[in-house]
């Protein structure tokens, strides 16, 4: 039993932790959400280039295949960093979705493209029937001659601007509300039918709607499996969302605490007062058992559900980060509620990671086995 | 104990809602819907007050000889209470409610008859200049100066320093501000109380963009602002005097639980609509419906407390540090409800459109609809209500202090 | 509108602080609860004496017909002063069920003795199976010529020790869940076939487990109606309860209020840390809302529900009681935890008054429309 | 990171097992269920004591030379999970893992031969003396004084005034206490740390009922009585240094969650038998299950911290302010298990049965089941975690400062 990082894992950080410091603060920060995808085209070619892209994905298809260790040392990092590229949603989501349920041709067509950052695919798979029931879909598709054709609308398909093309789920059987007749779809964003209205998340990242009319895709587009394709995928994006979260906490408490111990009030340091000390020690608790719950999850053997463990450590971080953010903003007065500095804008990112795919007591449901 | 209202009051309810039923227009209701901010801006919020001064309603709060109404508290609670309920946007307090009772209390007749009727007919547009950057919480630290000169041009302040958290200073044209007359007196002493006019050339605005994107506060500099001696209000150096008694009176006789319980209201309507996943909707939802509950006990405990304080006042009792009391649970309060707006629309409450306005003809496209382009901005500006007016922090110093002895 | 006490309310409140003021101590309220019905048979013959026994009754069965504010100023001051005498289920509860569904005849010969206290009456609904559904009744009624003829067990009867009679809820049908054929039945408590075992609550008062086996009573001692009847009864005694839980917990926070204003450590009074007052305040806040929420359920008008109401209280005033009782034993640090002060016994109250005769969730599902 | 068993712990683990399954009776094991205090009386404890003494392994975390195993840290805690899991009964620590330490790190070779096998064949049952009715959590404003005399008797303290919250004081036949033995020296100088024989005229026990009505701690008087010099351990006035080190052993590299785990567990399997009200068994209702799950989390999460400290001391470091983190958490988790688990029988959870002991053939009958018997106790006596051993205001305050840096 060893707590301490494995090489892997400090590399990876340390990876991370340097393109932070390269390449981030606040106001770059804010340009890159700027820009028309949401974030820095250059900073995604930078982390292609490093080979932080392609590590979560299997060796077969070029990358590092990270394990859950791993994955929660790089994605700490960049939540400490505030990185706004969307590694989770595009690799870890988009990419291992659409390798893990193409057929070779398919994926040979994307496996490189996807590896070096070239490309990016993103799931369209959120309605706004869904909440938190997975298997809602109402997304249509029909099986003809010229391929299959869907109907339907992805209100939410986060990083999906300049994406070239979605996973789309849609439901070829009438009227099901199960998981049965569910399948993926691989779609061109330029396909004719698609539309794609890009809007703005609440941490600034890009999402967009789609809505699809009658768009035809190949049959050699649907991706092998259904449902559970995301049961598979799934649990390593969480692992990350949670990871991130955790680093994204971190950031903030740690720059709140600077400014606790700095700024008087009444001519004593905000620090002092009591009150604010115990609120500061519960985070503090917080934090450390949202660290512990990531650590629980990367514990091996056949007993552990790994999946579960997930869906635990998301339930416990969604809800204490969403209240560490709160204080944090609060014992900043003033300025924490404007959009200058980082805490906020760490908190917006935790309201988002959240609230997404599905809300935090969703999650709980989950780990407690009152949902699939 | 008699809780119910005496038909009077009753009757009285009914001549308001008729009131608003006609005056309220459509316009005006759907901007205050569509405002994520706590302000409304003066496009919507002074229309509305345009409305009530007409009907002479807009000064209910003002002793009559100023142009009040002559309504008793629980009268006053109920026209807030129907406001709230019909959908009418926050009157705009700088000026009606901060700066008026300060001047009719402490002016001299001049600052009376060229000021009071200027904010009703919304003329004059107000700012209130109390934090300073280095101040926070702790007002009595404040290092604006005003230099008294005297020269051909008359007697007057030249004020240097800078505020902040300044409400609606880019669009007022009048700021109230504290400043330090007396350099060398110690904290709360050498303060005084001045109305100064924004269009100066010394003047200027820096805007601060709230976590949502909102343009409400600001910073301002001032820098070799004059303001004519007879500008002050009150004695030289009452400053810090006439600030507790406007910020008490900011605290007195509140009416927050109407507005909420609407809120409250809406969300639980909008639920209807809302999927809950399995083919149903959020309102059949338990655990969201015993969130709901346990919010709504909050906002209900909340107006009876409400009333209990104004009964007390039409008794003839001073506002007390009960008022403390309600800022806590208003603010908590509003942070619940606007967290749950948010989560009741899901995924689509992630949604933050930082295009302004989100009304009228200007008004970006809606990908989700209105509810969601104002949900997620309302809950980060409302992280706000435990900070402006006293943080919770010192809401509870207070109550621990004056009501619990401690 | 009008906040201020009533003469009525104010001479209620009146003798019930002076019964406290002269019955009640920590060490004499210890040898009430001894006794072996579990209070004072002396306190209970001067309470009905002053006539506070009777007081909430009808006044065509000898009593005051005290309006709801009236019972809110009673329980109020009778949970101020922690007193064990179990007005509310004896009175509110089972001398008014009795009262409101007996035929004439039956009530004609127990009017008396309620009204003046000589006799007792409970209600001996709750079952094992039941939790917060009052509509699970597995004791069974069968009407047979001798009269109807009763079986089953009643795991929880406060106030059962030396009580004259029991209100029995029983079904006559098979199988049903519902609240059809369900009716209460009077069952003496020398019944034969019926077994009465005491058994102490949490708060040291004595409740009884009946067995009724072939427990045969007359027809004419079933009440008018069914489930309805609690419906009718149960409100007033809920804001009783509800009354003497903020009574209760006023008690104990002025009692450390004063403790933490002259108790030091670390050289500093305890009520000058500050997070101790932050709490304080919140407590404080709690109870200022539970006082609100008696008062709304005072506000009369057609379109307000009474039982909402009170059950809204309930709800509100069952959950922050029992924060609060444990912070009041928190500041007490270690005599808080022990049998000697009336902050652990005013908690233990408190827990029965949250969880009798269901617990805070069911409380709140029905003052949301979720239960019955 | 490599969070899994080695091999070899995983044979360690199934040694334990094996062992507990033989060794662990019936009788103790329903003795330590029965039993709602937070230590077992001496007939329980020393019982297991006993067992454990027999088998070598109940010194297990004193070094070898004393009696201890040589077991890692990791193994330690295999050894106390498993005891957990498999119903055991706390150790009681006040000899084994309070004196015991301060003894075979300071005391004198004749005081580590003496008392040190004393404990472990349970000749010796200890109680201690810190706390004082007028201090609190502030130790360092005792007031039990020690004088030391010399005369034909030899050399001796006689030390006179009083301790409180002695848990088993009134099964105790030895007491360490501090007392101070200079009354000039200020606050934390001046006091000694002293082995006392509880069986002597000066001593009187009185008892301090619980909340729950459990006898388990006291408040001991003490009235000139002696302590021979050879009894002090330590040089005089190190008595303090002695008390840190051993606060701060108590607190480091504990075993929590396991026992936790182990009773939630235990609640989670009595549930499925547990009505709710609907036909159902509470197993099946979600809103309980929530309320399970949120504090398994808990429980989960304090097991990854407590392993990680172990992890941390098995590579050299000194347990830190951690503890005061796992002291924290435990006890939050503590008091939430014994909440739910009398929440869970609902009314009849209620009963509080105050006759003891609830094992054996003096148990009183009961009405509703033994879990009824222990519930309500359990959660009652489960409030005095957060007090005990620093309060967690303190702990928090450690924190704070230790940790945060504020």
């Amino acid at each position: 039993m060893n707590f301490e990082l494995s090489e892997e894992e400090t590399m990876l950080a340390g990876l991370a932790d340097r393109f932070v410091a390269d390449r981030y603060d606040i106001e770059r920060r804010r340009a890159y959400l700027a820009e028309a995808q949401g974030f820095s085209k250059e900073n995604w070619d930078l982390l292609a280039e490093c080979g932080l892209m392609a590590a979560p994905l299997a060796q077969a298809d070029g990358g590092m295949e990270l394990e859950p260790g791993a994955i929660v040392a790089l994605f700490a990092a960049l939540g400490r960093g505030l990185v706004v590229e969307p590694l989770a949603e595009s690799v870890l989501v988009g990419a291992r979705l659409l390798l893990a349920g193409a057929a070779d041709s398919l994926a040979d067509a994307w496996r490189e493209g996807l590896a070096s950052g070239a490309q990016r695919v993103a799931l369209a798979h959120a309605e706004p029937g869904q909440r938190g029931n997975r298997a809602w879909v109402e997304t249509r598709s029909q099986a003809g001659a010229e391929g299959v054709r869907l109907t339907g609308v992805k209100h939410c398909v986060p990083a999906g601007q300049g994406a070239d093309a979605f996973l789309v789920s849609a439901r070829a059987n009438d009227g099901g509300t199960g998981a049965d007749g569910i399948a993926f779809y691989l779609v061109s964003a330029d396909a004719p039918g698609l539309t794609i209205t890009p809007w703005r998340l609440i941490d600034g990242s890009v999402a967009v709607h789609l809505t699809l009319d009658n768009v035809v895709v190949p049959a050699s587009h649907r991706l092998a499996g259904g449902l559970d394709l995301l049961d598979q995928i799934m649990p390593l994006a969480d692992l990350a969302r949670a990871a991130e979260a955790v680093g994204v906490m971190q950031r903030i408490f740690d720059e709140t605490l600077e400014y606790l111990r700095t700024r008087s009030q009444f001519n004593t340091p905000l620090g002092r007062f009591q009150a604010i000390q115990h609120r500061m020690v519960a985070h503090y608790c917080a934090l450390e058992q949202s660290r512990a719950l990531l650590n629980l999850a990367l514990v091996g053997g056949a007993e552990r559900d790994f999946a579960q463990a997930v869906a635990g450590a998301r339930a416990f971080i969604s809800d204490v980060s969403l209240s560490l953010g709160h204080d944090m903003i609060q014992f900043h007065g003033g300025m924490g509620v404007t959009d200058e500095l980082a805490i906020g804008h760490g908190h917006k990112r935790l309201v988002l990671l959240s609230r997404w795919p599905e809300e935090p007591l969703a999650k709980l449901d989950r780990y407690a086995g009152l949902a699939a | 104990m008699d809780l119910d209202l005496s038909p009077q009051d009753l009757a009285f309810r009914d001549e308001v809602r008729a009131f608003l039923a006609e005056n309220l227009t459509a316009e005006i209701r759907d901007g205050a819907a569509a405002t994520p901010s706590v302000f409304v801006e003066p496009e919507i919020g002074q229309a509305w007050n345009a409305v009530l001064h007409r009907k002479g309603w807009l000064a209910y709060q003002w002793p009559r000889e100023y142009g009040g109404t002559g309504w008793s508290p629980v009268q006053r609670y109920i026209f807030e209470k129907e406001c709230a309920e019909a959908g009418a946007p926050n009157l705009t307090v700088l000026g009606l409610k901060l700066v008026a009772p300060v001047i009719y209390a402490f002016g001299t007749p001049e600052q009376k008859a060229h000021y009071l009727p200027r904010i009703l007919s919304g003329e004059d547009y107000w700012c209130q200049g109390f934090s300073e950057p280095a101040s926070g919480s702790d007002l009595a630290s404040l290092q604006c100066r005003a230099v008294r000169v005297s020269d051909e041009r008359g007697e007057r302040y030249v004020v240097n320093g800078s505020k902040i958290w300044t409400t609606h200073a880019h669009w007022a044209n009048r700021m109230f501000c504290l400043a330090r007359t007396d350099a060398s007196a110690h904290k709360n002493a050498g303060i005084s109380f001045l109305l100064v006019d924004m269009n100066q050339p010394g003047i200027s605005v820096r805007p601060i963009l709230t976590l949502a994107g909102d343009h409400e506060v600001n910073q301002v500099f001032l820098e070799d602002v004059e303001v004519p001696v007879s500008d002050r209000v009150g004695a030289e150096g009452d400053g810090w005097k006439l600030a507790k008694f406007l910020l008490e009176n900011e605290r007195g006789g509140s009416c927050h639980a109407p507005k909420l319980a609407y809120d409250l209201r809406r969300i639980e309507a909008d639920a209807t609509a809302q999927p809950d996943g399995h083919g149903g909707t959020m309102a059949g939802n338990a655990e969201w419906r015993r969130r709901v509950a346990r919010i709504r006990l909050g906002v209900e405990s909340l107006e009876m407390i409400e009333l209990k304080i104004l009964s007390e006042i039409a008794h003839g009792q001073k506002p007390g540090p009960q008022t403390s009391l309600v800022k806590l649970l208003a603010s908590n309060l509003r942070q619940d409800i606007d967290l749950l707006a948010m989560d009741l629309l899901g995924v689509a409450g992630l949604e933050l459109e930082r295009q302004r306005p989100l009304y009228g003809a200007q008004a970006p496209q809606a990908v989700h609809g209105l509810p969601s382009q104002v949900a997620a901005a309302r809950y980060l500006n409302s992280r706000a209500w435990t900070i402006f007016g006293g943080t919770n922090e010192v809401q509870a110093g207070i109550i621990a202090k004056t009501v619990l002895h401690l």
